[in-house]
């Protein structure tokens, strides 16, 4: 019998080792469920390690190509991975799944017909987030964030909805990756109906706890989509009851398809799913069932099949590709909630079908200029929204 | 600008300097008096951060949590200068590597311990929460590292400038082997130098854990803080330390609140001017 | 096997260009990695922003890195030892800082890619068999370089330098203009390193020009003996090996690495290279070819 | 010749560097007294009283007691503890001390040996106590070996191996070092004298040893060796010099 | 010099010192110092330990800068040149302490002591430069040939001493200065170096500091007794060693 040989490259050392590994268990899970064939092939899993750098990923990317013939690609799951891995992939051709990595170019301005993604863009869930600041009657905002393109994606995505649904203004302040103190941020922090850390990881460890120590607790903390990541919840403290955030999935989302999700997962590995769990079993169902859908490996069918996608089971929600190759989704408001003792993201409030474009019309999206430090205006009366 | 937010921001960076002294301290008595390149510093900071915090919240006891953390970097810096460093004493690359090497093993061990998320401390309630200083709330914890830092720097100026004890390890690093020929035990004296070291570093890192997360890249974010300060005020001095140690916290507290997108470049471009000028930083002597 | 065996070679450039410095003339500089990084940037937004390709690109990129060569050889001239190490550690990092914080130039941490791949007459180097051989020629001509330069009284004055450089001076030579000329030579070497490895990956990123880069190559030399020509090639070897292997059996691989380390350093503190060539000249007693001074012949005076 | 006044004996003792067999079976036995030893450049001399002090001879044999205690094997700070002084060649002080601290920091009292106070040393060498603040690499060349020999008295040994002490010394300084040597010897304490300057040989030395390539080939009181023009010759290479 | 054949001097430099001063922070080493070395000349230079000889030496090698005064060779001010530049007119010196490239050999560092300004060739193999015939004259002068692949580490402190004076003298320098150059050595070496010193040629001017009195009474024409950083007594060696300051302040034992 044939072989489909998969290809999954992630994040697996350092901080972000647990987004990777992650992606990969979910991975397994799918090729699991499918008996490790997919048609008449068996499934041969070759996983690799990005170590957050796109040299190495590229490098790791080339073997991966030439030495194992892979058939496909799932993975990424970190942004500037995700961004040298599809300009690779467009260079040769080679079938994409991309997992988690989030810049909206992949399937925008850089998108290659052979790259889709199982994911997100970074201003997608913002989308929604927008709306629903809007609508609990915040009307100035402060956003302390990491300065590179991800967040600055978020925000403009938070923007776009905030400013037309009777938000008034954001401010931006910008810090280096890597900041661990934030007092002089703090202490100078403006006045303001709610903050955002529009960041994750240790910088955001450090933020909320120097967030607290300086008393501004009773202001409202929303974060951007990976700040109250699961993971981060137990070193941030009960402090976080309350915290606001946006995602297309959450750990404690109550539908028959999630919790069959959640229980196998937790089975296999013995811990809850995290978004990129999920990911990367959609991915590789996405490659699974394309492949049982024409009964061959072959690139260019395998391509038009994959970009086809439509999942109406997914656990984390019925979603499909739009014409670009990314999902068109539900995103679910999480709010963290102690539940059985632990800190987890409870959905709040569901909005569907949100597009990678969110409000517009994809043309209408690509002409206006891509998200920056800056850019859209944090002002919502500018004429930009007019 | 408003008065008060400018001396808030100075506090900030002189609180923060407080701590970079207590860590920095460290580097640059082994850095300057033994001629050791300890980039394991931030590692042994790292380590005596997890250990601390996870003695605290077993035993509730700060004191207990602290001086986990302090002991248990003490003991492997112990480990690190008997058993390995001396085997290659002098040979400086060989040394920096080997304190590399560890670092790396200490930093995965802690990895694989306690995941890749940032942990942090909770100060007893007691020590928590703000102090009203008239013009501003400002964290109690904060203004005690800064104490905790004066009186430490007291301390160790008084030791290494009023006592042998400072003379006979410069005389060791001069020349190692005549000051045994008169009767010098080097090899314990530097042990316990870099035990010291290894201690503060320890020590730092649980207060440090109170503001600043722990997570898998602290020790090197810690280590090139701690570097800058040492070269900014030259390696060996104490002193030095202490006003590198302000310098780089006034600086990082002021960047991010004025220019926060450069707040790197602000750090490292006057490491570059004083060196440049002065090769052996503000207070450092000639190496 | 390819990849890697081009991994290889490169690295190789920019740890001679580490090796030659810190053995020669005993300055250890953290900021090699750093010239190699800006060349790939230099290549990547040239090409990537403003259209400029091969072979001009290349040429501007080593432009690019001499005239940093030259103000940061100046900046450096009068720190040794701990200073120096220092010293290039913060011009090393200011310009990282930039990489990162410059976005609207650098695209900061996300990276260029798609940095466009030159055709030479013809030959086509993305390929990776064509590029290979470029490499190799490129590579052994620096070996053959830096082999004579090792062994003619240029790299007898440089490590007179090293060891007494005012005792130099009171000789006539002209000591700051041998430093500055070396590292700017040196610099030049691993700015080639970098065009060939931005050409090779097609991505550039900060960590090409962060600490974790400058301290691999650090490992590379040192673990392979800086003070050996044959130590470069050890060193890299070492490490890409390791790299390689490691990863696919360990999760825990800085544990396993950084014991290795520590047993290579404990075990042979002067790295591989004097313990391969003891072995080597027991095999061909006839390798010195001085004829006169015992044991390698590419060290030189020194014992 | 055993006898009972032997403070430190040597016996048999070899050093070799590598192949090189530098020090060749060489005997010794010191009282209270001060012994010259002389012998030409690169006769191995150095070698021995380095071996004496524990300091990396990579090679060593023999045996070395100082009242009865064996030294062999031992640290040279333990070997220093126990009251060898030691002026090494070439002086070896420390660059970035001061001279105060040079004397602080090996000051160390012993009930056995002599008993130097920091001030007694500046009475002593007073152009030492002019410059007390002085850092060691700022030294003119005989300020340094003024500063060699006080350090190695301010630990007050109960011996004292001095390797080539005089050099670079003034006359009158010589002068003065010789006689406090011949005081220290009053006190009881046993001096072993490595010597160039045969003026300082004749000022302090009560017997002489000769060393040619790495063995003992000479051992007569001062008196005689100074009056043997042909040993000199033969081993130092003195013609025509006036002592 | 050795370094330019085509200049061939008859005679040795002569050194002019006028109004040499010099202080170390405050302390105040060489004050208003005046004396010249005539071409040709062998002049000693004694005085107690810390008169300040070796100072004055610095400031004329270029070592160090003066505060004030002035320092000529054959008429030509050295005072703001760089050492550098002072070992190519014809400088040559040697250190009280030695200062070699220990780590390498004692032919590496022969030559090393090759220097002529320029860069030195990138392509020769340096052990090529080693069949210099004055270099290697030099080096036999002290039996030093044998020894060529040794490491100056190695060498015993009387032998180190010696290289260092190989490493001037086949410079055939205008003007040379030894600082102590018998000190360590043992009594036939330093028969040897009296020797040498008296054959040299006369285009050499030689100034030497040492505290081997007889040596120097013996071998120079001319000496200047330094005391307290000014000079005490100037003239030849019967006149200064039989002056009574001198055999107060300096003398002591040696004037038997
Ligand atoms: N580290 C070493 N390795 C190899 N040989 C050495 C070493 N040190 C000294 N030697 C050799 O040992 C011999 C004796 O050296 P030593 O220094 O003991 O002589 P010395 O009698 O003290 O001479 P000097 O009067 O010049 O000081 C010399 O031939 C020297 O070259
Ligand atoms: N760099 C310096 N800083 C401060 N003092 C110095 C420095 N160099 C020399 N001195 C002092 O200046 C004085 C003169 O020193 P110098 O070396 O010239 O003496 P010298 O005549 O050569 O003596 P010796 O015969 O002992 O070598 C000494 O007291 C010395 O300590
Ligand atoms: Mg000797
Ligand atoms: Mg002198």
């Amino acid at each position: 019998q044939e072989e489909l040989r998969i290809g999954v490259i992630g994040n697996m050392t350092g901080v972000f080792a647990a987004f990777g590994e992650t992606m990969v268990e979910g991975v397994e899970m799918a090729v699991a469920e499918a008996d490790g064939t997919a048609g008449d092939y068996d499934i041969e899993l070759t996983v690799v390690d990005d170590e957050g750098d796109p040299e190495t990923a590229i490098t790791r990317l080339e073997r991966l190509r030439t030495e194992d013939e892979v058939d496909v690609i799932i993975g990424p799951v970190s942004g500037n991975i995700g961004v040298a891995a599809n300009d690779w992939a467009g260079e040769n051709g080679m079938p994409m799944v991309v997992a988690y990595s989030a810049p909206e170019d992949i399937t925008m301005r850089d998108r290659n017909h052979n790259v889709v993604r199982a994911g997100w863009t970074g201003a997608q869930p913002m989308f929604a987030l927008g709306e629903y600041a809007a609508e609990q009657g915040w009307k100035d905002i402060v956003m302390v964030g990491q300065d590179y393109s991800f967040p600055h994606n978020q925000i403009g995505g938070f923007l776009e909805t905030f400013c037309r649904s009777g938000g008034e203004s954001v401010e931006r302040i910008w810090h280096p990756v890597g900041s661990d103190d934030f007092s002089s941020i703090l202490a100078t922090l403006p006045d303001a109906d709610a903050v955002m850390y529009n960041g994750a990881g240790t910088d955001g460890v450090s933020f909320f706890s120097q967030y607290i120590e300086f008393g501004h607790g009773d202001t409202p903390l929303m974060g951007g989509s990976n700040f109250y990541a699961p993971g981060m919840l137990p070193a941030m403290g009960e402090e976080t009851v309350g915290g606001i955030s946006a995602l297309q999935y959450s750990e404690e989302l109550d539908t028959p398809e999630h919790r069959e999700f959640r229980k196998t997962y937790e089975e296999m590995f013995d811990r809850v799913p995290m978004a990129t769990s999920e990911h990367g079993y959609v991915s590789a169902k996405m490659v699974i069932d394309a492949v049982e859908a024409i009964d061959s490996k072959e690139r260019e069918p395998l391509i038009d099949e994959l970009r086809a996608t439509e999942m109406p089971d997914a656990p984390r929600g019925p979603f499909h590709l739009d014409e670009y190759g990314n999902p068109v989704q539900n995103i679910y408001i999480n709010e963290v909630q102690k539940v059985d003792g632990n800190l987890r993201n409870v959905p709040v409030a569901t909005y569907e079908n949100v597009s990678q474009f969110g409000p517009y019309e994809p043309e209408e999206y690509l002409d206006t200029e891509p998200d920056s430090r800056d850019f859209p205006p944090g002002d919502c009366s500018d004429e930009y929204y007019g | 600008m408003d008065l008060s937010i400018f001396t808030v921001l100075t506090l900030n960076g002189l609180t923060q300097a407080g701590l970079l002294f207590i860590t920095a301290s460290g580097l640059t008595l082994a850095f300057g008096l033994m001629r050791v390149v300890n980039l394991a510093h931030g590692a042994f900071y790292m380590l005596g951060g997890y250990t601390g915090v996870a003695a605290y919240q077993m035993s509730g006891s700060l004191i207990v949590g602290v001086m986990a953390g302090g002991v248990i970097a003490l003991l492997l810096g112990v480990f690190t200068e008997r058993v390995l460093l001396v085997r290659i004493r002098g040979m400086e690359l060989s040394e920096a590597m080997m304190t590399i090497a560890i670092g790396m093993i200490i930093a995965d061990t802690m990895l694989a311990i306690y995941g890749g998320h940032p942990k942090s401390l909770e100060a007893p309630p007691e020590l928590r929460g703000a102090v009203n200083l008239d013009f501003a709330m400002y964290p109690r914890f904060r203004l005690l590292i800064l104490g905790a830092a004066v009186v430490l720097g007291i301390v160790m100026w008084l030791i290494l400038g009023r006592t042998r004890i400072g003379a006979a390890i410069r005389a060791g690093v001069d020349d190692r082997e005549t000051a045994e020929s008169q009767g010098i035990n080097i090899g314990l004296l530097f042990t316990a130098v870099f035990a010291f070291a290894s201690f503060l570093a320890g020590l730092a890192g649980v207060v440090g854990a109170s503001y600043l997360s722990l997570s898998h890249d602290t020790d090197v974010r810690i280590l090139m803080l701690s570097l800058v300060v040492i070269i900014i005020g030259g390696l060996g001095s104490i002193t030095g330390a202490a006003v590198g140690a302000v310098i780089t916290g006034l600086i990082t507290s002021y960047a991010s609140a004025f220019i926060p997108q450069f707040s790197l470049f602000a750090l490292f471009l006057p490491m570059a001017l004083i060196l440049a000028f002065r090769p052996q930083g503000l207070f450092g002597r000639e190496v | 096997m390819m990849v890697l065996t081009n991994r290889f070679m490169i690295y190789c450039l920019i740890v001679l260009s580490f090796s030659l410095l810190a053995g020669q003339l005993g300055l250890v500089s953290l900021v090699q990695t750093t010239f190699s990084g800006l060349a790939g940037y230099s290549i990547a937004i040239l090409g990537v922003r403003y259209g400029i390709e091969f072979p001009w690109a290349p040429l501007i990129a080593l432009g690019v890195v001499l005239v940093t060569s030259i103000a940061f050889g100046l900046i450096t001239l009068r720190a040794y030892r701990i200073a120096f190490i220092m010293l290039t550690l913060a011009l090393g990092q200011m310009v990282w800082a930039l990489s990162f914080q410059w976005s609207s130039m650098t695209q900061g941490m996300d990276g260029i890619s798609n940095i466009p791949v030159p055709t030479l007459a013809g030959l086509d180097l993305s390929q990776t068999r064509e590029f290979y051989a470029g490499a190799t020629i490129l590579v052994i001509l620096a070996f053959y370089a830096a082999w004579r330069l090792v062994n003619s009284r240029y790299g007898l004055l440089l490590r007179g330098i090293q060891e007494n450089q005012a005792r130099m001076k009171a000789f006539g030579h002209p000591v700051l203009r041998a430093r500055l000329l070396t590292f700017v030579l040196c610099a030049l070497l691993s700015g080639l390193g970098g065009i060939l490895l931005a050409y090779q990956v097609g991505v550039i990123s900060p960590t090409s020009l962060d600490i974790g880069r400058a301290i691999w190559v650090l490992i590379a030399a040192v673990v392979g003996g800086y003070r050996y020509l044959s130590g470069v090639p050890l060193g890299v070897l070492l490490m890409v090996t390791l790299e390689a292997v490691l990863n696919q059996f360990t999760d825990r691989h800085l544990i396993v690495f950084g014991t290795i380390l520590i047993l290579v350093i404990l075990l042979m503190p002067n790295g591989l290279a004097p313990w391969v060539e003891a072995a080597w000249v027991k095999i061909r007693p006839r390798l010195d070819w001085t004829g006169k001074s015992p044991g390698n012949p590419l060290r030189g005076g020194e014992k | 010749m055993h006898n009972d006044n032997t403070i430190l004996r040597i016996e048999a003792l070899n050093a070799y560097y590598g192949q090189a067999h530098v020090v060749q079976d060489v005997s010794m036995e010191l009282g209270a007294e001060c012994v010259a030893l002389l012998g030409r450049n690169g006769a191995g001399k150095t070698t021995l009283a380095r071996s004496l002090l524990g300091l990396r001879p990579p090679q060593m044999t023999g045996q070395v007691e100082l009242e009865g205690t064996s030294l062999a094997g031992l640290k040279p700070y333990t070997i220093s503890q126990l009251g060898v002084g030691y002026v090494p060649q070439g002086r070896r002080l420390f660059p970035s001390l001061t001279v105060m601290e040079h004397l602080q920091v090996v000051e160390r009292h012993s009930t056995t040996g002599s008993n130097w106070t920091i001030d007694q040393i500046f009475d002593f060498f007073p152009s030492l106590a002019e410059r007390r603040k002085a850092l060691g690499q700022h030294l003119s060349g005989g300020e340094l070996s003024m500063l060699a020999i006080a350090r190695a008295l301010m630990t007050n040994p109960r011996c004292l191996i001095l390797d080539e002490p005089t050099e670079g010394l003034a006359p009158t300084i010589v002068e003065r070092v010789c006689n406090g040597l011949t005081n220290l010897v009053k006190q009881g304490i046993p001096v072993l004298l490595i010597e160039q300057n045969l003026k300082a040989t004749e000022l302090a030395a009560n017997r002489v040893y000769v060393m040619n390539v790495g063995r003992i080939v000479y051992e007569a009181p001062t008196e005689d060796f100074l009056k043997d023009p042909q040993t000199r010759d033969q081993y130092l290479g003195l013609s025509g010099i006036q002592a | 010099m050795a370094l330019r054949p085509e200049e061939q001097y008859t005679e040795g430099g002569h050194l002019e010192v006028s109004g040499l001063k010099k202080a170390f922070k405050s302390a105040r080493v060489l004050e208003n110092v005046n004396f010249e070395v005539k071409p040709g000349e062998r002049h000693g230079m004694i005085g107690v330990n810390g008169a300040g000889k070796s100072t004055l030496f610095n400031l004329i090698a270029g070592d160090l800068k003066p505060d004030e005064g002035s320092v000529h060779l054959d008429g030509e001010e050295l005072t703001h040149l760089s050492v550098q530049d002072r070992v190519l007119r014809g400088l040559g010196r040697t250190y009280q302490v030695s200062s070699l490239a220990k780590p390498l050999t004692v032919g590496a560092n022969l030559v090393l002591s090759l220097g002529d300004g320029r860069l030195p060739s990138m392509l020769q193999p340096w052990h090529r430069a080693l069949d210099n015939q004055a270099l290697m004259e030099s080096a036999k002068q002290f039996e030093l040939d044998e020894w060529l692949d040794e490491t100056v580490d190695n060498l015993s402190h009387g032998m180190q001493r010696q290289l260092e004076l190989a490493m001037v003298l086949h410079r055939k320098p205008r003007l040379l200065l030894l600082d102590e150059p018998a000190a360590g050595l043992s009594p036939r070496e330093r028969d040897r170096l009296s020797a040498t010193i008296r054959e040299l040629p006369s285009e050499i001017s030689l100034l030497i500091i040492e505290h081997d009195v007889d040596m120097v009474l013996d071998l120079c024409d001319r000496i200047t007794v330094l005391h307290q950083g000014c000079i005490l007594t100037s003239g030849p060696p019967s006149v200064v060693a039989s002056d009574p300051q001198v055999r107060d302040a300096y003398l002591g034992y040696a004037d038997a």
